[in-house]
């Protein structure tokens, strides 16, 4: 399954970039961000982070489909 | 409504958004780039968004401040991008009939724009170095 | 500082003489003149200060608001004279290291402000009569 | 004892002026105020006033000293 994952702000940095279009077998955004942890040595746990699927927060366990855009969202920050 | 911007805030012209003759009292926060953070002198800060959820997010935040608190008009501005010590970051406005729901409405938003809303921001310290604010244990592996 | 004013407050003055590099956040409060009040259509408003005794007191509510909460800088700016509909009456700006107090610091100051100052206003109304705010029962004798 | 009395808001309009001096046998702000009260009509009773006496506020039974000035002080509504 074909998927685009955006990075920000710690995550990007680790990342090394700020989006990438992906082929996984993922199911999941859990599932997902276990592979790309142990791909990029993200530091934070996934306890620590939010997800959202198009734009939208989801849940870890939501079905991932073809074309989804993934976003892994560190500790918010701002004001 | 909810805005980001990479220029400088104009609180002048989002005032005048949200006043009313019916209001009759106004109340807004500024949030300013202090020198120093939980100990350490602070130079400068980069703030990032993931502009359209943030916006998503600050929207229904405004539009749930004005359906729990009686006021006439809310607006939040959030500046992204690279700011000095002293440069506004965020700005929020709200006018109201009575003062005490414009403090209540103006205080739950900002409340809730720095808990739900992705935006971050890298501090840069004196010393050279730089942090992700509220990220700093998991920046560093070697703490983990 | 507590100061009155015949001429429109100029807030952007106001606000620079309590910027602090030290603060995080900064809070105002505007109080308008509004279209009605207590059902009656206002068209203006007279505003009428017992400017020594003013100053005295609202000196001392920013000094209470000053030792109450640990904020920066207060300061609160108050119109006299005639006013006009969304005119500006009072100005309370606050800066805080940290954005609670500044809100409540700020909310001290005006619920103070207006309990407490000798200040007076006078509405006039769209019936073309007019009456001094809080005074209404008493200025009818027959109603006395 | 000659005293000064200021008028302000509504006690300004009732009273006709804003300001003058008086030669008053009132050894009190209270007294000072019935007998300002029988002559100029206000409506407000002592009980919904306060008072100052030289830009201070002051007790209702404070003794009165030549040269003071007294501001009776209707209901504020400032802001």
């Amino acid at each position: 399954m074909r998927l685009k994952v955006q990075y920000y702000a710690l995550m990007r940095e680790q990342a090394g970039r700020s989006e990438e279009w992906l082929e996984t077998p993922a199911p999941t955004p859990a599932k997902l961000f276990d592979e790309l942890s142990a791909r990029y040595g993200f530091t934070l746990a996934r306890e620590q982070l939010k997800v959202a699927v198009n734009s939208e927060f989801s849940d870890w366990t939501r079905a991932l489909a073809a074309g989804d855009a993934v976003v892994f969202i560190p500790p918010v920050a701002g004001g | 409504m909810f805005r980001l911007t990479p220029q400088p805030i104009d609180t002048g012209a989002a005032r005048r958004e949200i006043l009313d003759a019916g209001a009759g009292g106004y109340v807004s926060f500024e949030g300013w780039v202090r020198d120093h953070n939980e100990g350490r002198q602070v130079t400068r800060l980069e703030y990032e968004a993931f502009a359209e959820l943030a916006v998503k997010e600050g929207e229904r935040i405004l539009g749930e401040a004005l359906a729990r608190y009686p006021v006439k008009h809310a607006l939040c501005v959030h500046r992204v991008g690279s700011l000095g010590l002293a440069d506004m970051a965020v700005w929020v406005g709200v006018s109201s009939e009575h003062r005490g729901e414009a403090f209540e409405a103006c205080r739950y938003i900002i409340d809730e724009v720095k808990h739900r809303v992705p935006i971050w921001k890298k501090e840069h310290y004196v010393s050279g170095d730089s942090g992700w604010v509220n990220c700093e244990r998991c920046a560093a592996p070697a703490h983990a």
